[in-house]
């Protein structure tokens, strides 16, 4: 079977990858919605996964992909653990606008 | 019998001070610090007797494999003649302070004797890295003495205790990073391997230089002197018994011991630009000593100039410079306890440090201020007291070096007594009408004991001179070998 | 790994225990296991264990190499059990008023502890990345761990968000590694590594995940998050992120770095070499005007890292790993015992300001002389365990600058030390404004008497102790990381 | 062909993934994200990684995703009542975006390797066999050890929203 | 034996001090006082054994204590020389100063610290015999010094008034700026010689080494400033006639015969260096003789008893160095024992007139004395006649000597002594006019308490009296017995004039001199009765002369002045600025430290923001950058 990095070039995954990346850090900074924020950093993650399976074809090993799976674990454990400190947050403030976080400082 | 006894006296009669409870605190701690002079004085004793002395009564044994430390303890003439000024000068301290109603006397008097053990390990270290241990640390009790104990307004004295601190810590930082750039070179921190370790022009000049920077600051040295003043005064007299009468000895002692060993090169080459500096401290200090209104912040300027002096005497590198600087710090150690002392003795009586608010002491204290006027008079370095013979030899080494050195270092005698005897006059003669217990009887015998000691080596100093001669005959070898 | 298992499964215990209704035997029982861990894996430690880098590949040929334990793991890991040790005996005290929770928070603590653990013996990079995460995510959590208080939430919501990003950073920076080299194993990777056709992403993945770790902890320009989740977060979480998880971040990104690609390129170090100084200066200045002492403590642990980051002026790599886990012993537990008092004071006012420190010297005196000591260490006054901390880095920087060929080289050596030097007189500013708000001012009138927990006096003690006989005695903890004239002693003598 | 297809999905990808971004409303960004998800499970079954693909469906479009948007409707948020950053940060976001694109792509473009020929191992290492046995042989340890990520998020989502009964 | 006797001999004054001080208020004013008068005469006795012994002998008694600086090219011991010169002056020191202590007794007897007097006395005389005992420059030093405190500590003696304090402060700072120039003097010359020891100079000297005369000259000139400081010459003299708010007996003993004479024992002992470098000989000379003068003029118009004598002190003084400058080493010598009796006779008189008047001390306010006062007045007359130079008195032999030989050597010099001469006889018959003759202008109560003073003060005034009659017998010219006495100590003893035309001449002129002087006393002040006016009133050249040419206030305007004015620019310039400098490093601390707190303004998007850039700047100076 042909690797389908012969046609298409391990270069425009990581250059995807990198966008979709720069993708989500640009969510994360222009957003002040937290859950929006969240998903811009799944977005980030998912681009990394997106390279982990690009290498893992490049080298035809399977350790990449490996990866990946433990990448999704962190993200569904870091998603977990994120929006509940989300519910905590909302429940004190009622609003998960980033910017009323603004207590501490200095 | 070794010298370490004196530390482990010293930091064990810390310890026991410090449990001992407040009302037994001071004379536990007279007990231990006058067991360890005792002990001082029968080494001393004891290095003119036996063969061999620096290897009978030294102390040595490895502590740290890495960095290579050594437990070095050395007794030669230099480190027990400043180990016999530290541990005489302890219990006269603590006598001092007997009539103080300090609270927590434990934690002060136990603070004490600590720092009587740091400044002795100070003197006493072989080993480059546990000398700037031993530095350190006896910044930390003072620091809490001048702290906690200290007098006038509490922001005041936080401001300029803190600065005295951090000016002092960051002098002495910059010397641990020149023990470690010639441990680097030698992979020892023993002062003989530091004095062999064959630096180059630059090396030797930031080293000196760094080692300039916390010695200055100590010292001081213009124009790093300004925390100086304002800790004296703010301090405790006991703390500023011990800045004064020892620990700025400390760094005196080093430039001898370690800086100009080390840095030889250099220090020969430049040396007139540092007494042109330390003579400078003589007469700015003096002069500024005439200008102060505040008992303390004059003895404190006055010594300055004094320890200008020693320093300048130091640098001219020869024998007589040495012999000078070390005779004058233990004089100077003595007569400026002694000063502050009187000083404090006032301020208990009086409540106030304010010159103009004294006067008419003398019509009620005849002791009092005969001892007072001795002391002034030893200060201004008069004939027969030992602070002549050191400022004797100081001075003429500076005349070897250069005569002009010594006409403007000696103006001290001239601007000393100015101010001096200004001092006296205003603060002890003329008509006064208030009250003013003459000294207690505590107070007398720490008076007589300084007296006795400044009048007894400024006739005989003959023992001094013997102890430290042959030890900073070997140092002034070193320097010259390696030039 | 049976150190990691063993911790896990106290974990698990802790959680059982709390099913059966065990609450009072969780603390007692976590803290004998730790114990006996500690023990073992100081034995470890001791009788032997590879040096790092050579021994990477050793090891663990059981785990496919997952975890080794060299020397430098298995001597990180006892610092952090005995972190551990500490953290897990304040926590009862802490959370007494949340007593259904206290299993919650000693289950979390011992996991973050096996992934502290899991970042310094990893030998696969996946190891890492899962043990970087499970800190995180257990210091996500503590830092929000009362929900009802606003700065807690803020606290986890700004780490969360924050660490998060950082997360995402470490893995591009793992995966452009892995797309250099194909293997996620440390060994492969470091043979790769020298190899010369080695595309150029290994080296834009590594100063990636660098970065990250830089986040981690908490390096100038990645450290604004340190100050305001310290503060947040509950005393006893934020002594746990100042000691544990900073330690941890710096020991794995130093086993990182030297694992992954021996010879680190000029342009690193000098980066590096940047922030070092940058941390240092910014860390401790900032932290002259701070009010707050746990914000204090953030602004110094900043700095802290700048100085922990000068290890990577290398000279030999045996004197840099023991240089750097002695640096790391002496803060961290300096860390606790100030944190154990930070405790004690402020554990029951709800906020850490210097002023309820007033007067503590002539309150408590025992408390304030074991602060009064911990922050002496960190400002690296002798004879303290932290003076030794920096005399060591210092040497460290300077022997390098001096065996460098270069005249560049000295100078850079010199330009460090003065910073770093520059920088501990500026701190000791503001430790000292904590010890003269102990010493000499007045105890604040409202005060009501202070009664500390046992737990926490004797943390506070322990941990005082161990800095000044560490200060004493040096090779104490230098003998973890190598082999001493003590531990030749010890084995000549049959102690171990 | 393949390479149509890759930019095809490409655009897919980055498009929705600035939906996302820029969608008022959370829940159309949840949705925008659940089609970029789906996006990226389209090229891992372009490298023939099918279980992956399923996977990742299933993991984020059906568990993160899901519990999102639970998470949205819990708060009532799916209204459009965010306010704008302020037009300054907005613009420094955008900056730095663009910014951190620039660097990144360039030090890539500039490391660029010559690759002439990829490798075709012929091995078969992404098959749910293949996986299953590298996973839970070699990455046994790693495997476990995500057990206790999993333990811990779940004790912390516990932690955090358990109520408290205070003599409990 | 002889080392014995010559410690009994140092010490016994010094135990005189020891029992004054420790227990002078327990055994009683006269028992206190006796005893210190007692200490004084054993050392007398002694000096005069040994002055017999060595007088026949001729050798010097040498006397080894043990070593007291070790220095690295040179040694300095606690040794003691006993040669002629010592010996002489410790016979007028010893002797004059028994009588001054046996004066003491009853003038300080209405003194409640009269204990503590005799006991700085003892201790004076104490330091007096060191500094004239001393067999090197060091232990002379020991003594130079201690005079001068016994000096600080007697003239403030009644140290409630400040003034009194003031005065013995400036002149003890005087004193050390004198000091400092012996010192240096001192240095310069270990280094030449690498000893101190007279006798080792001597003969390093004599062997004639190659001598850098350059660094000698200077060093001479540097004692010289030294002896200017003791001994009270410009520009160092004013401190004197401030001395005079001591006791009168303090003034007698040691501002007019011993303490001010050290400057010229100095000069003697090391006649030897001196004759080396006639440079500072010359020097020595025009000091002395300008001293002299302007001293002498100010003492003509003084109104304050003391005073007159102090400045007449000064003016003698200054004779004697112009002796010295001329290299005629024994004429001053000759002239300061003459000096020291009719100077000490004068004092004890004065003070003897102001103890009759409680402590009056301007002679406006005095006059007749001469009736109630008899035996004062009779002393006074004598050494009255003695200084101003009338034959047979002994001032009139020693006077004329100097003036001869300053003839011979300048005669520009020979004119200023004799002006400063006839000065002095106008002034001193000036002052014997006003106070004793006429009537007297004081108030009633004094006038009624007017009464001679008892024997303890009338017997040293007879003593002295005497002396000052006859002094002049021990250097007659022609056959001076002193001349021969000194010869060991003297290396070039000084050209003996015969007497010849020019002698008598000179004579001649210096009595007519002085004559002239008394003259225009007795028309001013007996035949017009003068009395001076008040001290508003004094005017033009008197006026002048009267505020002391205003020398003190010149030397507070350029030298105290500028000082304090140095001071004040530390204090308040340099001292802030320094400190300003070193808090300006905590406050920019601070400040930037606030600055980098106003960063942390607690928004994740900024944090993150800075995140992001982080990453840029890492990135691309690592990968972007050349």
């Amino acid at each position: 079977m042909e690797n389908i990095l012969q046609e298409i070039g391990i270069d425009n995954y990581i250059y995807l990858s990198t966008l979709l990346f720069c993708v989500g850090a640009f969510g994360v900074l222009f957003r002040r919605n937290a859950i929006v924020m969240f998903m811009s950093i799944e977005i980030m993650l998912n681009a990394v996964n997106l390279l982990l399976v690009a290498f893992s074809t490049y080298h035809q090993d399977a350790a990449g992909q490996i990866f990946v799976f433990f990448s999704m674990a962190v993200a569904a454990a870091e998603v977990a653990v994120g929006l509940a400190i989300l519910v905590a947050v909302y429940r004190n403030v009622k609003g998960i606008d980033i910017d009323n976080l603004k207590n501490l400082k200095g | 019998m070794n010298v370490s006894l004196i530390l482990v006296i010293l930091l064990f009669g810390a310890l026991a001070t410090w449990y001992s409870g407040d009302k037994w605190a001071s004379k536990v701690a007279l007990a231990f610090s006058t067991v360890a002079f005792g002990v001082t004085a029968f080494l001393t004793y004891r290095f003119f007797t036996v063969d061999n002395p620096t290897v009978t009564l030294s102390f040595s044994k490895m502590w740290i494999a890495n960095p290579r430390v050594v437990l070095f303890f050395k007794a030669d003439g230099l480190s027990l003649a400043m180990a016999l000024l530290t541990t005489a000068l302890t219990p006269i301290i603590i006598l001092t302070s007997f009539a103080n109603l300090f609270p927590r006397k434990a934690s002060f008097y136990g603070l004490i004797l600590f720092m009587a053990f740091a400044m002795a390990g100070t003197f006493l270290s072989e080993d480059g890295f546990l000398y700037y241990i031993f530095w350190e640390l006896s910044l930390i009790p003072i620091y809490f003495i001048a702290l906690m104990w200290g007098g006038g307004d509490a922001e005041e004295r936080k401001k300029a205790v803190v600065k005295f601190f951090i000016y002092t810590f960051a002098g002495s930082l910059f010397m641990l990073l020149a023990f470690i750039y010639i441990y680097q070179r030698t992979g020892s921190f023993l002062a003989f391997n530091l004095y062999n370790a064959r630096l180059n022009e630059t090396e030797e000049m930031l080293i000196f230089l760094a080692f300039f920077l916390a010695y200055a600051i100590k010292i001081p040295i213009i124009p790093f002197h300004t925390w100086q003043a304002n800790v004296y005064q703010k301090a405790p007299a006991a703390g500023t018994m011990l800045l004064s009468g020892i620990m700025l000895k400390m760094a005196l002692f080093s430039i001898i011991k370690w800086q100009l060993p080390i840095a030889p090169h250099f220090a020969e080459k430049y040396k007139y630009i540092f007494i042109a500096l330390c003579v400078a401290g003589v007469i700015y200090g003096s002069i500024l000593a005439l200008k102060q209104t505040n008992l303390k912040k004059l003895l404190a300027y006055s010594s300055l100039a004094h320890v200008g002096l020693v320093a300048a005497g130091a640098y001219t590198m020869t024998l007589d410079g040495f012999r000078g600087a070390v005779l004058q710090m233990l004089a100077h150690g003595f007569v400026v306890v002694g000063l502050f002392f009187a000083a404090e003795i006032i301020e208990r009586r009086f409540a106030t440090q304010e010159i103009a608010d004294m006067g008419g002491i003398r019509l009620k204290t005849p002791v009092f201020s005969s001892m007072f006027m001795i002391l002034v008079l030893a200060s201004v370095a008069l004939p027969s007291t030992f602070n002549f013979v050191g400022e004797f030899e100081l001075l003429y080494s500076l005349a070897q070096a250069n005569i002009w050195m010594a006409v403007v270092g000696g103006l001290t005698i001239i601007l000393g007594a100015f101010y001096m005897l200004r001092m006296f006059q205003q603060v002890m003669l003329g008509d006064g009408t208030r009250a003013f217990a003459d000294v207690t009887v505590i107070e007398g015998v720490a008076f007589v004991l300084i007296i006795a000691v400044l009048l007894f080596f400024g006739v005989y100093p003959k023992p001094l001179v013997e102890l430290v001669t042959p030890t900073l005959n070997e140092l002034l070898t070193y320097i010259k070998q390696l030039r | 790994m049976e150190i990691l298992i063993a911790i896990a499964g106290l974990g698990i215990i802790c959680l059982i225990a709390e099913i059966f209704n065990a609450r009072k035997a969780i603390v007692p029982i976590s803290i004998v296991g730790l114990i006996a861990v500690l023990v073992y894996t100081v034995g470890r430690c001791l009788k032997g264990g590879k040096e790092f880098i050579s021994g990477l590949a050793m090891d663990g040929k059981g785990y496919f190499n997952m975890l080794v334990s060299d020397k430098y793991s298995l001597a990180f890991s006892s610092l952090f059990i005995l972190l551990a040790i500490f953290l897990i005996a304040l926590s009862p005290d802490f959370h007494k008023n949340h007593k259904p929770k206290l299993s919650d928070f000693v289950a979390t603590k011992l996991f973050l502890l096996t992934g502290a653990i899991a970042m310094v013996a990893f030998g696969n990079l996946s190891m890492f990345f899962l043990g970087i995460e499970v800190l995180s995510i257990s210091l996500y959590v503590l830092a929000a761990s009362e929900p009802k208080n606003l700065k807690s939430n803020e606290a986890g919501m700004k780490y969360f968000l924050m660490g998060a990003f950082a997360s995402g950073l470490i893995l591009f920076g793992i995966a452009l590694i892995y797309g250099a080299t194909g293997s996620f194993d440390t060994a492969v990777i470091q043979t790769k590594a020298l190899s010369p056709d080695l595309p150029k992403w290994f080296s834009i993945g590594f100063v990636l995940l660098s970065i990250g770790l830089l986040f981690k902890i908490a390096a100038v320009p990645f450290h604004f998050w340190a100050p305001d989740v310290y503060e947040g977060s509950p005393a006893l979480t934020t002594a746990t992120m100042s000691t544990l998880a900073k330690v941890a971040a710096i020991a794995a990104f130093f086993k990182l770095a030297y694992a992954l690609n021996p010879v680190l390129s000029g342009r690193f170090i000098t980066i590096i070499n940047v922030v070092a100084i940058a941390s240092m200066l910014i860390g401790n200045l900032v932290a002259l005007k701070q009010t707050n002492v746990k914000r204090m403590l953030a602004f110094s642990g900043i700095s802290h890292a700048g100085y922990m980051l000068l290890i990577f002026q290398l000279h030999g790599l045996t004197a840099a790993q023991s240089n750097l886990f002695f640096y790391a012993v002496a803060y961290s537990i300096a860390g606790i015992a100030a944190f154990a008092v930070v405790l004690s004071v402020c554990g029951n006012k709800g906020d850490e300001q210097i002023f309820n420190f007033n007067g503590l010297g002539k309150t408590n005196p025992v408390l304030a002389l074991v602060l009064t000591c911990a922050l002496l260490s960190m400002a690296g006054i002798p004879v303290f365990a932290g003076f030794f901390a920096k005399f060591n880095l210092f040497s460290q920087v300077l022997s390098k600058g001096m065996n460098s060929p270069s005249a560049q080289g000295i100078i850079t050596a010199l330009i460090l030390v003065i910073a770093a030097v520059v920088s501990s007189i500026i701190s000791v500013g503001y430790y000292f404004k904590l010890i003269i708000a102990m010493y000499s001012k007045e105890p604040n009138e409202d005060s009501q008497p202070l009664v500390v927990p046992f737990a926490y006096k004797a943390v506070a003690i322990v941990s005082f102790v161990l800095i000044i006989a560490i200060g004493l005695w040096p090779d104490l903890a230098s003998s973890l990381i190598r082999r001493t004239v003590l531990v030749e002693n010890m084995i000549k003598n049959k102690i171990i | 062909m393949i390479l149509t297809l890759f930019y095809i999905l490409s655009a897919i990808t980055l498009a929705t993934a600035f939906l996302t971004i820029f969608s008022k409303n959370p829940i159309h960004s949840a949705i925008y994200l659940v089609l970029c998800f789906f996006s990226i499970a389209g090229h891992y079954l372009m490298f023939n990684a099918q279980f992956l693909a399923i996977v990742h469906v299933i993991v984020y479009s059906g568990a993160i995703m899901i519990l999102m948007l639970f998470t949205i409707m819990l708060m009532n948020l799916n209204k459009e009542d965010e306010k704008n950053k302020t037009l300054l940060s907005r613009i420094a976001a955008a900056g730095a975006f663009g910014l951190v694109a620039l660097v990144l792509i360039a030090t890539f473009i500039k490391s660029h390797a010559v690759i002439a020929r990829y490798d075709v191992s012929g091995k078969d290492y992404q098959s749910i066999k293949v996986l299953g046995q590298v996973l839970l042989n070699d990455y046994m340890v790693p495997f476990e050890f995500a057990s206790i990520l999993l333990l811990v998020s779940m004790i912390g989502a516990v932690l955090l929203s358990k109520k408290e009964h205070i003599n409990g | 034996m002889e080392t014995n006797l010559a410690l009994l001999l140092l010490f016994a004054p010094f135990a005189g001090f020891l029992i004054n001080v420790f227990f002078g208020k327990k055994i009683g004013k006269n028992a206190s006082g006796y005893l210190g008068t007692a200490a004084v005469a054993v050392s007398f006795v002694v000096t005069l054994f040994f002055f017999l012994q060595v007088s026949s002998t001729k050798k010097a008694i040498s006397v080894e204590l043990f070593e007291w600086l070790n220095l690295q090219n040179f040694t300095v011991g606690f040794n003691f020389l006993l040669d002629q010169l010592s010996l002489l002056w410790l016979m007028f020191v010893t002797g004059i100063g028994t009588l001054i202590h046996l004066y003491s007794i009853s003038y300080m007897h209405d003194d409640e610290n009269m204990h503590k007097f005799f006991a700085y006395l003892n201790l004076f005389v104490f330091f007096m015999l060191t500094l004239v005992m001393g067999s090197n420059l060091l232990i002379m030093f020991i003594g130079w010094e201690g005079v001068g405190l016994c000096s600080y500590l007697l003239i403030g003696f009644w140290y409630k008034n400040q003034d009194y304090n003031d005065a013995a402060k400036k002149a003890f700072i005087m004193n050390r700026i004198g000091d400092l120039g012996f010192l240096i003097g001192i240095f310069i010359l270990a280094h030449i010689f690498h000893t101190l020891e007279y006798t080792n100079i001597r003969t390093a000297v004599e062997n004639a080494w190659t001598i850098d005369r350059t660094w000698l000259t200077i060093a001479m000139l540097c004692l010289f400033i030294g002896a200017c400081g003791k001994s009270a010459q410009i520009p160092l003299y004013t401190w004197l006639p401030d001395a005079m708010a001591g006791p009168t007996p303090v003034s007698a003993l040691i501002h007019a015969a011993t303490m001010v004479t050290a400057g010229i024992f100095m000069v003697t002992r090391l006649n030897f260096l001196f004759n080396l470098t006639p440079d500072v000989l010359e020097v020595m000379a025009i000091v002395g003789a300008i001293t002299s003068l302007i001293a002498a003029s100010i003492g003509l118009v003084q109104n304050d008893i003391k005073k007159v004598l102090a400045y007449s002190t000064v003016s003698q003084l200054g004779l004697m160095f112009l002796a010295l400058g001329c290299g005629a080493y024994e004429i001053a010598v000759f002239h300061v024992i003459t000096h020291a009796f009719f100077k000490a006779c004068l004092f004890l008189g004065s003070g003897s007139v102001i103890h009759a008047l409680h402590g009056e001390q301007d002679m406006r306010n005095m006059g007749g004395l001469r009736k109630v006062m008899k035996i004062t007045f009779a002393t006074f007359l004598i050494s009255t006649l003695a200084i101003s130079g009338l034959p047979p008195f002994s001032g009139f032999f020693s006077k004329d000597e100097i003036l001869m030989t300053a003839f011979h050597h300048n005669t520009v010099l020979y004119v200023i002594g004799s002006l400063a001469s006839i000065m002095t006889a106008f002034y001193m018959f000036r002052l014997l006019y006003l106070t004793f003759y006429k009537d007297f202008r004081g108030t009633e109560e004094q006038k009624h308490h007017l009464h001679e003073s008892p024997g303890l003060i009338t017997f040293p005034l007879i003593v002295l009296a005497i002396l000052a009659l006859v002094g002049g017998a021990i250097s007659l010219p022609g056959a001076s017995w002193l001349n021969e006495y000194l010869a060991p100590v003297i290396a070039k003893p000084a050209v003996h004039h015969h007497l010849g035309p020019t002698e008598y001449m000179l004579m001649g002129i210096a009595v007519v001199g002085a004559l002239v002087g008394i003259g225009i006393a007795y028309a001013k002040y007996m035949n017009k009765g003068e009395v001076p006016p008040q001290d508003s009133e004094i005017k033009g050249v008197a006026g002048l002369l009267y505020n002391k040419y205003y020398v003190d206030e010149v030397y507070t305007a350029i030298i105290v002045k500028p000082i304090y004015a140095i001071g004040s620019f530390f204090k308040n310039v340099t001292e802030a600025a320094i400190s300003g400098l070193v808090f300006g490093f905590g406050k920019a601390a601070v400040f930037l430290g606030k600055q980098g707190g106003a960063v942390q303004n607690g928004s994740v998007g900024f944090y993150l923001l800075i995140f992001v850039l982080g990453i840029c700047a890492i990135v691309g100076s690592i990968f972007l950058i050349k």
